[in-house]
């Protein structure tokens, strides 16, 4: 069991990513001693976050069905240093803590959109923040127009505590 | 996203991790058939499916209002137990039907 | 098949990440369209590159079995900043492209360095270098003494033109 | 890593992925026993090895240099065809004998 570590992703806004900062949080969480049943938490969590980041920071997924063809039409890649998420991960005796940061649009009203089954995106259910806080011990959310947002959760390893209560 | 279809019903196999990547096939899948008439009913067999979020239950969701809105059933097939409460807590039972094998799902009315 | 992508890692020199880098070059060269068989030799390089950043770049690992507590003593992450190796990875048409950074000690005689069977550390083969050239299309070695060192490799995915030629 | 004891002999079984950390896991368990006059001969069993790089083989190397030293006897088994050509460039046959089973491996003199 690894008792510290620290990554950090940084990658272009496309939905593809989202999977990759998944199994890059999973596999960090397994090693740092998670539960199975745990890391699928933190997945959601993680999912839901950098999918936030992709689809409203950036709007590359045209989420409305009018513009399917938004990301498909290629053109969000040609400056990948605009359109940027930055995940970071970092473990600590059994605490991990994900940080998904963007450079979008930010949110005006950060209360508002973290209540659950609100969405700016009809299409959307507007559970994002809802999942991350059921799933994580701790998240926070920090955002203003045009600065981007950052968004933070934590998890302690639960398995660890009962493992230690055991011996 | 692996489909079959039987006369005016679609039965799809998603499998692996559905997010917003499997969100936006079911879309395109789904919408296209509806769109021209060619299907009126639609399944999702979640049997091999190892993750979902909220982006691919936004797009069941608005699947859903789409058939519903012409007269047709939808309905998921084999829930995985481990994902359960996380549909539970989305709401999603609420509208959609649940059947434990696709014959089932054929042969409600 | 992702046609473009654009990822960077960057991670605290620990023995552990080798596995972790090796784990998103091989997903995102899965993505890209190459066969199993080509990641498994992409995996081989990257884990040459970085396991050479940790090793060597860091002297993280003490390979010489008179200091093997160097790691263990838990002493390398005090200053995560100053030990990181950066592994940026570029997807473009089927060419991966793979740059392993650090900022350790650097090499002084890089033609010395890259020849087969020669290592400055008696318990290694000195065959990393061997092994990223013969398993990826072309290796690029850019060091200095205290200024680190860049090791870019590029890969196309063969079974991607079988593709093509077969359609 | 998993392993077991038979007489004199220490039997090997790595499984996953062998890097730098396996290496070192090889060097902690073989050392020590060697060390301590415990174990003479090491075979190692790759059977359910998915990947190794340079730093396995490496310490693969360096057991069979000082078991070699003591007069011990040193072997790969079961080794997978697809890691067979990586194996030879390295030159790991040139000094580590090679085995169908544990049990050829144990019965050989
Ligand atoms: N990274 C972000 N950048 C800009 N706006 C965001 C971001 N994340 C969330 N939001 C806003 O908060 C709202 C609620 O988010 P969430 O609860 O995840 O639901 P959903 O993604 O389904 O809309 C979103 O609809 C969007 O308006
Ligand atoms: N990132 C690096 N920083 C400093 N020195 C390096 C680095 N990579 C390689 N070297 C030097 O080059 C030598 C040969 O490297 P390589 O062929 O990978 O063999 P090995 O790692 O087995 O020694 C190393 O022994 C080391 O002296």
């Amino acid at each position: 069991m690894l008792e510290r570590n620290q990554v950090a992703l940084e990658f272009a806004a496309i939905p593809e990513n989202v999977g990759v900062s998944r199994l890059l949080v999973a596999t960090l969480a397994g090693q740092a001693g998670f539960t199975i049943a745990e890391i699928d938490e933190v997945k959601l969590a993680v999912s839901e976050a950098v999918t936030n980041a992709v689809v409203h920071g950036y709007n590359v997924v045209g989420a409305d069905p009018r513009e399917p063809g938004e990301f498909s039409a290629a053109g969000d890649l040609r400056q990948p240093a605009e359109k940027q998420v930055r995940v970071e991960v970092g473990v600590e005796a059994g605490l991990l803590t994900v940080a998904v940061i963007d450079q979008g649009r930010g949110m005006e009203d950060v209360a508002w959109a973290m209540q659950p089954a609100v969405s700016s995106d009809p299409e959307r259910m507007g559970l994002g923040f809802a999942f991350m806080q059921s799933h994580m011990d701790s998240l926070a959310v920090d955002s203003a127009p045009g600065q981007g947002t950052r968004v933070t959760m934590t998890k302690r390893a639960g398995g660890r505590i009962a493992q230690a209560a055991a011996n | 996203m692996e489909y079959e279809r039987f006369g005016l019903t679609l039965m799809l196999r998603p499998s692996g991790e559905l997010d917003l990547v499997a969100a936006d096939q079911l879309r395109q899948v789904a919408d296209d058939l509806l769109a021209r008439g060619r299907i009126q009913h639609l399944y999702v067999n979640l049997e091999r499916v190892e993750f979902l979020d909220s982006s691919f239950l936004g797009a069941l969701l608005g699947r859903y209002r789409k058939v519903a809105a012409a007269g047709g059933r939808m309905g998921l097939i084999r829930v995985p137990a481990s994902m359960r409460p996380f549909l539970e807590a989305a709401g999603l039972f609420r509208v959609l039907a649940e059947y434990e094998s696709e014959l089932q799902a054929l042969t409600a009315s």
